[in-house]
C-alpha cells in the first residue's frame, strides 16, 4: 500500500474546557463533538460512523460510550463502536475510525472520549479480589499510582544525574506552556520553588510533580482524505501512523499495576522496552524518523516521565533528556517543543479523552492555530501516552 | 496466630523465599506463580512446578509512601507511618516490588545496592499478624548498624 | 471497492464449552484461542492482531479483554484492541479486526469473547443512580430482562395469532438441534409440555423460553484472503459483511433498558426498524440476499425472539414466521433452518463470546463439520443479535 | 407524608400526566425529560420546555412480574404480589412503559386498547407513600366495574 493511501484526514477537532465541572461525561462529550463537526463544518447527518471511548466509572451508559453519544447527538444510523484500553483509549478509538476508513467502510467518523472522574485518589473498586493485581498492589503493598512514577523518577537520578529541580522545571516549563491554552484547567504559572516546596507524595515527586484527574472531553472528525478533498479541505493535518503495538515478551520494565516483571532468563531480554517500541512501531508505519519530529505531546502523569517519553520517542539519547530540558530545548521556541499544550501538569487527566486531547493540540499546532503557543512551523507531530495491562499508544500528524 | 497476608506466595522459615512456578517445558519463572498457560509466546506449554526464587536481588528502583494508601490497604499503625518501597531484580531475571524493611527509609537504598528478602508484619487484624515479604538493604561490611 | 476484496477469510475458529465451571474468563479465553489457532494451523506468534471482547462484570482485567489474553497467550507485540457493544461485543470485535485487515494494516487477527458470568438475575450495579435508565428501570417499574422479552411475545400473540405452544415449539426445535453439539451447556431433549408446564416468568413467557447466563468462550482466527491462500487455505469460509448499524432517530421500538421509545410525531416512521435495519445492512453490504440464506443463528433471548429475528432478517414476512416453524422450515432439514448450534435456548448466554460463538457455528455449518446438527449443502449463513442502547450486529458469511 | 417515587416525572392532581419536554426548536417531544441537546439528528436545539403529555393512549404491548424483581426494586408487600406491566403508545407518537393499575392484569389487557394514566403507591418507606404512574385500562361502556 502506497504511503499517501495509508492516510486519513483530521477534518475537524474540539474540545471541552477540563475541569471539575459536576455535569455527565455525555454532556462533556456531545460538547466537543459538536465543536469537531463545526470545525470540520461537517453535518451530523453525514458521519457514518461513531467511536466512542469508554469510560468506566460512569455506569452503563459509560461502557458503551459510542452508543450514548450517537444517541444525544440523535440516531442517525451511523456504525458505532467503542474502545477501551486504559490511557490509550482514545487512540485507540481513532485507530478502529482510521482503519474502516482506510478500508473503505467509512468516508466521515466521530470520534469521541470523555470523563467525569471521582474525588480524591483513583483506587480500585470494593471488595476483595485475590486474583486481581490491581487491588493486591494496594493490599499487599500500599503501592499506589504515584509510586510507580516515582520508581521511574528515583531511576533517572541514580543512573542519568537528575535533579529534583530538573523535574520541577518540567512542571515550570509546562504551566507556562498551558497560560494561554483556553482549555486547560490550570493557567497560572509555577516556579521551581513552588514545586519543591509542595509536600512530597512519593520521594523524590512532590505534589506538584504529579498530575491531578479532571473532567474533560475531546473529539475529533476524520475522513478519507478523498471526502477532505470533495469537502474543500485540500492539504488537512492527515494521521501518517497510530501505534498500538503491545509489550514483547519478556517484558521487563516494572509497569503499573503489576507486582513484577517478566523474567527474561529464557529468552533474554527485547531489542527495545515496550515504551521504544510504541514510537517506533509509529515512526516506521508513517515512514518519518524522529529527527523529522517538530513538535510532541507526551502523557506526563508525572514531570519525571516527560522527560522518559523524549528518550522513549527517540527525540535524545537515553539519559540526555535533562540536557535538553536545561538549555530549553523542549519549551516552545526551542530544538523541539513538548507539550505545548500545557501537557497534563495543566489538564489533569481525563482517561478516554486524553489521548483525543493530544491530537487536538497537535491539529492547532501543525495548522498553525494554537494561539499564545504556537509552535512555529510545525509540521511534524508525534503523540505518545502508556495504558495499564500493556496498553499504550503513539500517534504522528503530519500537514 | 500469625499467617502470611496471602497464601503460597512467600515461605516463611528462616530463610524466607518467594515462591514462583516454572514452566516444565521452557523452564521460564513466573512469579506471581503462573498458571494454566506459559506465559512465553514460543511455548505451549500447560505445566508448571513450584520453584523458590533468589532471596538476593539487586535493587531497581526504590520510593515511598508518604500518604497512607487507600483501601484495600490496611494501615499498620494509627497514626499511619510512611514506608518504603522497593524494585529488586533477581538473579532469575525479574523485578519484584516490595516493601523495604521496617527501620530502613529511602536515604538506605540506591540504584544497583544489594537487598536481601525478609518476612515482617504488614498489619495485625482480628486473628493475629498478617505477614509479608519485604526487601532488606545489604550493608556493607563496616556498615552495619542494629536495627 | 470490488466485493472480493472485501472479504475476509475465517481461517480457525475454536470454543470453551458453556457451562458453569467457576474459573477464570481468561482460562475460558485462551483455551478458545488456542483452539482456534490449532483450527486454523497457525501459530500464535504470526498473530499481528489481538481484538478482545469486554467483559464488564470480571474486574479490570474484562475491561481490557484483549491485552489481557494477549498477555496470557504471551506478549507477542501484536497490536492490541477492546470491544465493547453489550450483545453485539463479539461481532464489534470480528468487525474490528476485520477493517484492520481489510485496510491492510493486519493480515492475522485472533479475536476472543469469554465471560464468567454471576449467578442468578442479571442486576443493576449496587448504588443509587437516578440518571441510569438501567436502575430506574427496576426502581420505577420492576422491568427485568425476561418483562421486555415478554412484551415482544404477548405482541406476536395479540396481532399474528402466536401461542405459547408455538413459543414452546421454538425450544423443543433448538433443544433437538444442541443435543450433539459438544459445546452446548444443555443436552436433552424438551417437549412442549415441558415447557408449558415450568412456572411463567412474565406472561406469556414460561421460565424454558427465557435463556440462561453460562460461563464460555470462542474465537476466531481472520486473516486477508491472501494469507488464507499462503497458507493453503484454498476456499475459506469468508466474512461477506458485519452490520453494526445505530438506530435512525425516532427509534419507535421499545428497547431494553429503557422506559420509552423515542417520539416520532415531527419526524415520521423511519422506513424499517432498527432491527430489519440491522440485517438490511448486512445484506447490502454483501451483496447477497435473504433469498440466498441456507442457514441463521439468531440471538433466542426468548423463544418468541427467534421468531421476531427470522422476520426481522427477511427470511420471511411479517407475520409468517409461526407458519414457518409450524412447517418445519427452521428445523434441520427445513428450508431455512433456524439455531441448528441450538441457540442460546441450549447455550445460555456469555454476552462477549456469544455474537462470535454464532460465527464459530456458521463456519462448521458452512465447512460441513457440523456433525450430528449438519444443515446439508450450506454455504451462505447469517447471525443476528441485539444489545442494549442501539447495538445491535448481524454477521454475513458465505463460501 | 406522601412524595413521588421521582421527581419531575409527573403531576399528581386529580388528572395526573406525565411530564416531558418539548424542544423549542423541532417541537419533538422527550420522556423521560431531554436536556442539554436534541435527540433529533436534524436538529441542533438546545433549549426545551416542559410539556404534559396526553393522558391517554393505546396499549403497545403487556405482560407481568411474577417473581419479585431484584433491587434497587422495592417491594410493596411482604410476601410479594405480583403486577403487570404495560407499554402504551401516547398521541405524541411515542411509547411509554409503565406498570399497570392496582386491581387490573394480563387478562384486562389487549395490544390496541386504550389505557389511561393513573397515580398510585409504588411502595412505602419511612416517609411515606412514594407514588407512580401507572396506566389502567379503559374498559368500555357497560363493562365498568368498580375498582
Ligand atoms: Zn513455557
Ligand atoms: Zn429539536
Amino acid at each position: 500500500m502506497s504511503g499517501a493511501s495509508k492516510d486519513v484526514a483530521v477534518a475537524g477537532v474540539g474540545m471541552h474546557p477540563w475541569g471539575k465541572w459536576g455535569k455527565s461525561f455525555v454532556t462533556y462529550g456531545v460538547h466537543a463533538a459538536r465543536a469537531a463537526l463545526a470545525d470540520a463544518d461537517v453535518p451530523w447527518t453525514d458521519v457514518d460512523l461513531v467511536v466512542g471511548g469508554e469510560t468506566v466509572r460512569n455506569g452503563y451508559g459509560g461502557y458503551v460510550a459510542g452508543a450514548t453519544f450517537a444517541q444525544a447527538l440523535g440516531w442517525n444510523g451511523a456504525r458505532v463502536a467503542t474502545s477501551y484500553a486504559a490511557c490509550a483509549t482514545g487512540a485507540q478509538a481513532l485507530d478502529t475510525a482510521r482503519a474502516r476508513i482506510l478500508a473503505g467502510m467509512c468516508e466521515v467518523a466521530l470520534v469521541v472520549g470523555a470523563d467525569t472522574t471521582p474525588k480524591g485518589f483513583l483506587a480500585p473498586n470494593a471488595g476483595e479480589r485475590w486474583d486481581d493485581p490491581d487491588w493486591l498492589r494496594f493490599r499487599l503493598l500500599g503501592m499506589t499510582n504515584p509510586a510507580y512514577f516515582a520508581l521511574y523518577a528515583r531511576r533517572r537520578m541514580d543512573l542519568y544525574g537528575a535533579t529534583q529541580a530538573d523535574f520541577a522545571q518540567v512542571k515550570v516549563k509546562n504551566a507556562r506552556h498551558g497560560l494561554h491554552n483556553p482549555y486547560a484547567r490550570y493557567r497560572k504559572e509555577v516556579s521551581v520553588d513552588d514545586v519543591l516546596a509542595s509536600a512530597v507524595v512519593s520521594d523524590p515527586l512532590h505534589l506538584l510533580d504529579i498530575c491531578a484527574t479532571s473532567d474533560g472531553a475531546a473529539a475529533v472528525v476524520l475522513t478519507s482524505v478523498d471526502y477532505a478533498r470533495r469537502h474543500g479541505i485540500g492539504s488537512p493535518v492527515r494521521v501518517k501512523a497510530v501505534s498500538t503495538v503491545t509489550p514483547t515478551f519478556p517484558h521487563t520494565v516494572m509497569d503499573m499495576p503489576n507486582l513484577s516483571t517478566d523474567s527474561s532468563a529464557v529468552t533474554g531480554v527485547p531489542e527495545r522496552t515496550f515504551k521504544e517500541s510504541i514510537g517506533r512501531a509509529a515512526y516506521e508505519e508513517a515512514g518519518i524518523g524522529p529527527e523529522d519530529v517538530d513538535v510532541a505531546e507526551v502523557y506526563d502523569l508525572s514531570t519525571a516521565l516527560e522527560l522518559d517519553w523524549i528518550e522513549d520517542l527517540a527525540l535524545c539519547g537515553r539519559g540526555e533528556a535533562e540536557a535538553l530540558l536545561r538549555a530549553g530545548d523542549t519549551t516552545i521556541g526551542g530544538r523541539i517543543p513538548v507539550n505545548p499544550s500545557g501537557g497534563l501538569a495543566c489538564f489533569g487527566e481525563a482517561v478516554p479523552a486524553q489521548a483525543l486531547a493530544q491530537v487536538c493540540e497537535l491539529t492547532w499546532q501543525l495548522r498553525g492555530q494554537a494561539e499564545g503557543r504556537q509552535v512555529e512551523g510545525a509540521r511534524v507531530g508525534i503523540t505518545a501516552n502508556q495504558g495499564l495491562f500493556g496498553h499504550g499508544s503513539s500517534v504522528l500528524l503530519a500537514v | 496466630m500469625t499467617a502470611p497476608a496471602i497464601e503460597g506466595w512467600f515461605t516463611t522459615g528462616a530463610d524466607p523465599a518467594l515462591l514462583g512456578t516454572r514452566c516444565t517445558t521452557c523452564t521460564t519463572v513466573f512469579f506471581p506463580k503462573a498458571d494454566g498457560f506459559c506465559r512465553n509466546p514460543a511455548c505451549s506449554g500447560e505445566t508448571f512446578e513450584e520453584v523458590a526464587l533468589s532471596r538476593r536481588g539487586v535493587v531497581w528502583s526504590y520510593t515511598d509512601a508518604q500518604y497512607q494508601p487507600p483501601p484495600p490497604y490496611v494501615p499498620a499503625t494509627d497514626p499511619y507511618e510512611p514506608f518504603a518501597l522497593a524494585a529488586v531484580e533477581l538473579p532469575e531475571g525479574l523485578v519484584v516490588l516490595g516493601q523495604v524493611a521496617q527501620g530502613y527509609g529511602v536515604a538506605d537504598l540506591r540504584v544497583g545496592q544489594e537487598a536481601e528478602l525478609v518476612v515482617e508484619t504488614l498489619y495485625t487484624d482480628e486473628t493475629g499478624d498478617r505477614t509479608i515479604w519485604r526487601w532488606k538493604p545489604v550493608v556493607e561490611l563496616g556498615e552495619e548498624t542494629d536495627q
